[in-house]
């Protein structure tokens, strides 16, 4: 029962994953496909700390700070019935640089869309390539 | 996004937004310091400073907000929070450490390690709350487009692109 | 040369923290000065890295002084301390030559945060290029790639810029998360992030399909970040329409530190055996470098911008690198890296000559610079000894990468790609032929203009030192290729486990 | 705890995961772009709650602020420059969605070998070299309770070194392409004349 | 004892000379030409001391440049080079003192890059006649191609570039196509590229096939052979102004391509492997059928340069067969070919020049008449023309025997008849034109239509003073050939010891 369920949850994970680029490559208009890549990116942040998940765990923040003295410091996941369990930091900590790179990708393309729609007065990638074609056809009229 | 003169027709929710302000900000700080106990650090700290600074400048116009906090000190401190993260790894290379090695900075190890991480977390959060400010002004500011959308062919490009 | 295994971290702390005092100082020139004297800086220290490395040191320097699969570390031996060098020495030429170049491409008010950017690029670069943990190669890379688009962007006088950043950010964001997600499947099937450490662990899981999804997203997110053959659709817009001074030093540098992570990975990580044995890597990658080295120089013959040529040009010349290296033997390495070394210099020459005549004439479209060898001589005569470098002249350091591309893939017995290689040289016989034509013998509007004068001397400085480089390069070969060679063999060798780490530092 | 409590534990997440799924579907079929962003807001808002649910309560916190906070308004600032209605896009791409399949194909490929899920024999959360040794020996070599933070800002203080450069990249770079400056002034009625003149002076 | 010198002497006047040509520039014509004259005549001087040296038995050689990975670049002397070296210096003073008169004579624009380019090359010429291994040799075939382009597309004109873009594309192509993984292979099998009598493949078996393809990629590769079909370039070429045909498309450029092929016949394959695997039977089947095929062509060609053009296709095809024989009475007979075709092909060139600048004829059909007014040209024309052919008093007849004797001694008699065949149609493309130019009248329209326009009389002097010279040349060799059979002889012992060995 338990390992159906965590195959369903990387599954959902995937098709997450999946929806947000089947936006950024199938969708024109710019902003989607910024949109697309959040979710896109938000997928893979699940599966990353799914790995670090422990049956049982905790947020790995230790709860008791002063009481555990030298003699019980082995507080290994697992290990011991009576200790606490925590999960595995590592993944929570890659994740959040990788969500603060995410944001920061994410302001740089929007940014970009809104000198885009200056430009071109649109933000679907159709319509650029059409404005850009034509501005190709007449530079070669011009000749 | 603002709409003018909204000063008159929110008057309650400006009321409200100055109460929940020092509230935010406080609760910044906590994020920001108390991130070695709990849940938070630096970056969660900073986006939530810098969400006082979008409140503000959502209810009261943005234009205010920059007389509080001008552009020319938020690129300055954007650039003091990464120097302040760079420089303590420096700081613990000219003390005889490796490159963020915390540990050489005060005579024990783990307070060294101590002061280093909130050194280091306060300028994460300084250069997060800085750059996301700057992105909300950015993203807010008055632009006057009519005039700027170039039509589909742009004679002056034509030629400025050959 | 004196070395300290602090230079190391040096190298990427100094760009980095140059580029706030940039963005601090706000002035154009004085952030251009803090940009220079940071590069001069980092150009000494990684000349003094490469001559530590090549005495057959590796360097390891554990960042917080923490022991290395807990913490980050550095791991550099005769790959990237070649590559290091030269990132930074084509970063310190373009960034001379940008000087003059970005005053007619960049409205002043933004030149510091050109320059910020600039550092932020470089900082990006070089930290890919030194470390020795696979998820802080995904940080560096997005340093990178966030400064590039930022710095295509910036050439946005025209708009097709804009565009051509955007798209870039697409696909480079695909590749990225990618590379993460492969990363991410290496990490699940070995639990750990340090290269030598993944190296080790892998053996035991070999099999696992876990490794082998994540080896083939990374495979996938990298062939769009070197613009390998079915993928490179962003590089032409960007390399066209970002300021010439960025595209010159992307050309040179970008793709290539790209390569290297695949190289790295795919030979080092992987291991050469599981990489192209088991996983057949070399029958995916071979097919693909060939077609795409052999279309995209026929590409390259129909453009009308010179920079459009040039960068297909680009495209071309990464497959021949691929072809090179999916040969998974020493000689074929060798090849690879000497042509990646070669062909940083050739083609940034190539952007920053062509910049020159941007600069100028305000246009690089082949129809309207007849005849401009009159006018500017010494730019022209850079880019055609750059050209026959590309073509693979003798004497100059194209000759080399041929050379050893076509005995490699003699040696391999692979007789048909040796002939393409070769028919793919006729056809830069054609494209670049057809440029120096116009340059030099056909007469036209521009030749009117006398008005317009040679290039400013700031700009001619790094062209000429590029060229002198790549002719030195090609006439005293040994100097790269021994250096090519000791790369090589380090890289086919297996990673030297952490346990027996050379140059602990302190 | 018991097998009851992982069970909830896996079902909550489950029905979060699905509930993800319908959103971003709904995100896909969407032509309104602004509904499209508050959705995506509230999806960011969902996310902070499985992040909270797998434990990692400081990506949470994150994933909250930056997800449904900054992303959403930086979102609303661009669609209100642009447009708010998407050109509806009258052929499906079929080539988009057999890419798709494939990748997504690979991926379930590649987690059929995955450790399973909460797993605490796998080898990322085993390893004694970095999982262990952060939540053993951290007490001893930083003593902070929040190991995330210990990790973050110590063992792997390069790579949020690496970050912050990130976030420094994006700001410049945002700058760069729309500019700190307002572009029309002297129009916001709120202003009194000092301050207005103090505007301009930053602005020069 | 032997004493060593450097052939690397031989590269230098050429070279040094460029500052002078620069400095003098356009406006200090006559010190220009006289510094070149001066190069000229120290680079015979340089080039004769040599082989004065080189009978004397001095090691001719150069310090080894190792280039990259163990491949070297060295000069070293031979006999044949030293050959191909006095000849090309030789005609350089002619040529250029046949250049004032021409190039002044029909105000050519660009005169200094013009000068600058022709020293390149002849120093790219000087550089491959005294290559010590191939690699040397194919760096500076490149770079005579390099820095001739420029002068093919002298004129700037359409045509000008369309036959740039050809010969680029032929000889470049080709060399780096063909010639080039050849050396590859080459050194790949052997782990040298150095020329060694008898033949670098002697210590490593090697399969015929792969002998025959090597020998054909290296002779197709060799695109500066002319040999059909890669020899669309030479007429092509023939735009360029009538010095650069002369020395360059006459003599210094396809000479060094029928030069590169003597030099692989002799010392990277040698002797006994070409007879032992027929590697060369196919590459004289097509030697035999350029020879004839561009004798027809010739014969249909009204234009003078361009019926030169295809003579002298046809005269390099017998030195590919002669060298492709591969014995030594034939390569010897290659070599003085090499010289006798050179004195007469330039003749006829200068020849062919002077006309246009007398007279601004260019077609065959335009020359009826043309004797009376300029006779010394048109004697001279004749002259050249039956050393071409191959009769005696004239050195032709020299070399067209030594290559029969070669023919004799190898198995491809019929060769002997290709060669006939030949002789009879050189006579029947190139003895018209002088015995029209003497002997027609006229036709009374052109006749009135050229007097209206300008008086027609003898070309300039100083091209007067080069035809004389090259005429005389054709002469005296007949009778003062001993010297050069000598050096040839000298071949022989050393690729015998080879071959021994």
């Amino acid at each position: 029962m338990v390992e159906w369920l965590a195959l369903y949850n990387d599954w959902a994970v995937i098709v997450i994953m999946m929806a947000g680029f089947y936006i950024m490559i199938a969708r024109y208009n710019l902003v989607k496909k910024i949109i697309g890549l959040s979710i896109f990116q938000t997928g893979i942040f699940y599966f990353y700390v799914g790995l670090g998940k422990v049956e049982n765990g905790t947020a790995p923040i230790f709860l008791e700070p002063k009481v555990i003295d030298d003699s019980t410091t082995n507080i290994a996941a697992g290990a011991v019935e009576q200790t606490i369990i925590y999960s595995n930091p590592l993944p929570h900590v890659l994740i959040l640089t990788a969500i603060v790179v995410g944001v920061a990708t994410m302001a740089l393309g929007l940014a970009l869309i809104v000198r885009i729609y200056e430009k071109y007065g649109s933000i679907e990638e159709d319509d650029i390539q059409a404005i850009d074609n034509k501005f190709i056809c007449q530079l070669d009229d011009k000749k | 996004m603002l709409k003018r003169n909204v000063q008159q027709r929110h008057r309650v929710v400006q009321v409200i937004t100055k109460f929940l302000i020092p509230m935010i900000l406080l609760f910044a700080f906590y994020v920001q310091f108390h991130g070695d106990f709990g849940a938070g650090g630096g970056f969660q700290a900073g986006v939530v400073f810098a969400s006082v600074f979008i409140l503000h400048g959502l209810i009261f116009g943005e234009a205010r907000t920059r007389l509080v906090l001008t552009p020319n000190t938020l690129r300055v401190l954007m650039s003091l929070g990464l120097l302040l993260y760079a420089g303590t790894g420096v700081v613990s290379l000219l003390l005889g450490g490796n490159y963020l090695n915390y540990s050489v900075l005060l005579s024990n190890p783990v307070s060294g390690q101590h002061w280093g991480i909130f050194v280091v977390e306060l300028g994460v959060g300084i250069t997060v709350a800085a750059v996301m400010v700057s992105l909300f002004y950015c993203f807010s500011s008055k632009r006057n487009f009519v005039g700027h959308i170039s039509h589909p062919i742009d004679e002056n490009e034509l030629n400025s692109d050959g | 040369m004196l070395f300290n295994n602090h230079f190391s971290v040096l190298l990427i702390v100094l760009p980095l923290m140059a580029a706030p005092i940039c963005v601090i100082l706000r002035n154009p020139k004085a952030s251009w000065l803090v940009a220079l004297i940071s590069n001069l800086i980092i150009v000494l220290l990684s000349l003094s890295l490469l001559s530590h490395v090549l005495n057959g040191n590796v360097v390891r320097y554990e960042l917080g002084g923490w022991a290395a699969p807990t913490g980050i570390e550095y791991y550099i031996d005769g790959i990237n301390a070649v590559l290091i060098s030269i990132v930074s020495i084509i970063s310190l030429v373009t960034l001379i030559y940008s000087k003059q170049s970005i005053r007619k491409e960049i409205a002043t008010p933004r030149h510091y945060l050109f320059y910020a950017g600039w550092l932020l690029c470089l900082t990006g670069l070089l930290g890919i290029l030194i470390t020795g943990d696979a998820f802080n190669v995904f940080v560096f890379l997005e340093i990178s790639s966030l400064s590039m688009y930022m710095l295509i962007a910036l050439g946005s006088e025209r708009r097709q810029a804009l565009v051509a950043s955007f798209r870039y950010l697409i696909l480079g964001s695909i590749g990225a998360s990618f590379i993460l997600l492969g990363i991410g499947f290496l990490y699940a099937a070995t639990g750990t992030l340090n290269m030598s450490d993944i190296a080790e662990r892998l053996p035991l899981v070999n099999n696992s399909r876990t490794v082998i999804v994540g080896f083939s997203f990374i495979t996938i997110g990298l062939f769009i970040k070197t613009a390998m053959f079915p993928v490179f659709s962003w590089l032409p817009n960007a390399y066209q329409f970002a300021p010439s001074a960025v595209s010159a030093f992307l050309a040179g540098t970008a793709t290539k530190v790209s390569l290297y992570i695949f190289l790295r990975f795919f030979y080092h990580i992987f291991g050469t055996d599981y990489s192209f044995g088991n996983l057949l890597l070399g029958d995916v990658l071979l097919p693909l470098a060939v077609i795409g080295f052999f279309v995209m120089s026929v590409v390259a013959i129909f453009q009308t911008d010179i920079r459009r040529v040039l960068a297909y040009s680009s495209i071309a010349q990464i497959g021949y690198i691929f072809a090179a290296i999916s040969m998974a033997t020493e000689q074929g390495l060798t090849a690879g890296i000497i042509h990646i070394i070669n062909h940083a210099f050739i083609k940034t020459a190539l952007f920053i000559s062509v910049g020159c005549i941007l600069y100028r004439y305000g246009t690089a479209n082949i129809n309207q610079l007849n005849g401009i060898i009159k006018t500017m001589p010494w730019t022209c005569a850079a880019f055609i000894v750059a050209g026959f470098s590309l073509i693979g002249v003798p004497l100059t350091a194209g000759f080399v990468s041929k050379w050893y591309l076509v005995s490699a893939a003699i040696d391999s017995g692979w007789w048909l790609i040796a002939v393409m290689i070769l028919t793919s040289s006729l056809m830069a016989i054609i494209y670049i032929g057809r440029i120096v034509e116009v340059f030099c013998f056909k007469t036209g509007d521009a030749t009117n203009s006398l008005k317009v004068k040679e290039a400013p001397f700031s700009m001619l400085l790094p062209l000429w030192f590029l060229i002198i480089v790549s002719v030195y390069t090609g006439i005293n070969g040994d100097v790269v290729v021994d250096m090519a060679k000791f790369s090589a063999t380090q890289l086919l060798d297996s990673l030297p486990s952490l346990s027996n780490s050379i140059g602990n530092p302190l | 705890m018991n097998v009851d409590a992982i069970v909830i534990e896996n079902i909550i997440v489950m029905v979060l995961l699905t509930l993800l799924i319908v959103v971003a579907v709904g995100i896909i079929m969407l032509n309104d772009l602004l509904t499209a962003v508050i959705l995506s807001g509230l999806y960011s808002l969902l996310s902070a709650t499985v992040f909270v649910a797998m434990d990692a309560v400081d990506v949470a916190l994150t994933e909250a602020a930056v997800g449904a906070g900054i992303s959403t308004i930086i979102l609303l600032g661009t669609l209100s420059f642009t447009k708010r209605i998407q050109k509806p896009q009258e052929h499906n791409n079929y080539v988009a969605l057999v890419i798709v399949c494939i990748t997504g194909g690979a991926l379930i490929y590649g987690t059929l070998d995955l450790p399973s899920y909460g797993d605490p024999n796998s080898p990322a959360n085993s390893n004694p070299q970095l999982a262990q040794h952060y939540l053993t020996e951290s007490k001893k070599e930083i003593d902070i309770p929040n190991v995330v933070t210990s990790v973050l800002a110590s063992y792997r203080g390069y790579d949020t070194l690496g970050e912050t450069a990130v976030v420094f990249t994006a700001g410049i770079g945002v700058l760069s392409l729309l500019g700190l400056r307002r572009r029309r002034r002297k129009e916001d009625p709120l202003l009194t004349e000092k301050q207005q003149r103090k505007q301009q002076n930053e602005d020069n | 004892m032997t004493i060593a010198i450097d052939p690397i002497i031989t590269i230098l006047p050429p070279l040094a000379v460029i500052p002078f040509i620069v400095f003098f520039g356009e406006r200090r014509k006559n010190l220009r030409e006289a510094s070149i004259i001066i190069a000229a005549c120290i680079l015979f001087a340089v080039n004769f001391s040599l082989y004065q040296q080189f009978l004397d038995g001095a090691l001719l050689q150069s310090q080894k440049f190792t280039f990259f990975n163990g491949l070297t670049l060295f000069l070293k002397g031979e006999p044949i080079g030293i050959i191909f070296g006095l000849l090309a210096s030789f005609l350089w003073i002619v040529t250029t003192v046949y250049s004032i008169g021409y190039m002044r004579g029909h105000n050519e624009a660009h005169q200094t890059r013009f000068y600058i380019c022709f020293a390149i090359a002849i120093a790219c010429v000087m550089a491959a006649a005294y290559s010590g291994n191939l690699l040397t040799l194919f760096v500076a075939y490149e770079a005579i191609t390099l820095s001739t382009y420029p002068l093919v597309t002298h004129s700037g004109n359409a045509k000008a570039k369309r036959a740039g873009r050809i010969y680029i594309g032929v000889l470049m192509g080709g060399s780096i196509f063909l010639l080039m993984p050849a050396i590859i292979v080459t050194w790949w099998l052997t782990g040298t590229t150095d020329f060694i009598a008898g033949g670098v493949f002697n210590s490593i078996s090697i399969s015929p096939l792969l002998v025959t393809l090597l020998l054909c990629l290296m002779v197709f590769g060799t695109g500066k052979a002319a040999l059909m079909p890669f020899h669309s370039w030479l007429p092509n070429a023939m735009v360029a102004p009538t010095p650069v045909s002369a020395l360059l498309h006459a003599v210094a450029v396809v000479k060094t391509g029928v030069f590169l092929i003597i030099k692989i016949v002799v010392y990277i394959f040698g002797f006994d492997l070409i007879a032992q695997t027929n590697a060369a039977e196919i590459l004289l089947y097509f030697a035999a059928g350029t020879i004839l095929l561009s004798s027809f062509i010739a014969l249909k060609k009204d234009n003078l340069k361009a019926r030169l053009a295809y003579s002298t296709i046809g005269q390099l095809a017998y030195i590919v067969l002669a060298a492709l024989i591969a014995n030594v009475r034939a390569i010897e007979g290659a070599a003085l070919h090499i010289v006798s075709h050179a004195f007469g092909k330039i003749t006829l060139f200068f020849c062919a020049g002077a006309i246009m600048v007398a007279s601004h004829k260019t077609l065959v059909s335009e020359l009826a008449g043309l004797g009376r007014k300029m006779p010394y040209t048109f004697t001279a024309f004749l002259i050249a023309a039956i050393s071409i052919i191959g009769l005696p008093p004239l050195i032709g007849v020299l070399s067209k025997f030594v290559i029969i004797e070669g023919i004799i001694d190898s198995q491809y008699d019929w060769l002997i008849i290709v060669l006939i065949l030949s002789s009879l149609l050189n006579i029947a493309y190139l003895l018209p034109i002088p015995f029209m130019a003497f002997f027609k009248e006229p036709q009374s329209i052109e006749a009135a239509d050229s007097t209206s326009q300008s008086v027609i009389e003898e070309a300039p002097t100083a091209c007067l003073i080069a035809i004389c010279i090259t005429t005389a040349g054709c002469l005296i060799l007949f009778f003062q050939i001993e010297p050069i059979v000598h050096l040839l002889s000298l071949i022989e012992t050393t690729s015998t010891t080879g071959v021994g060995g």
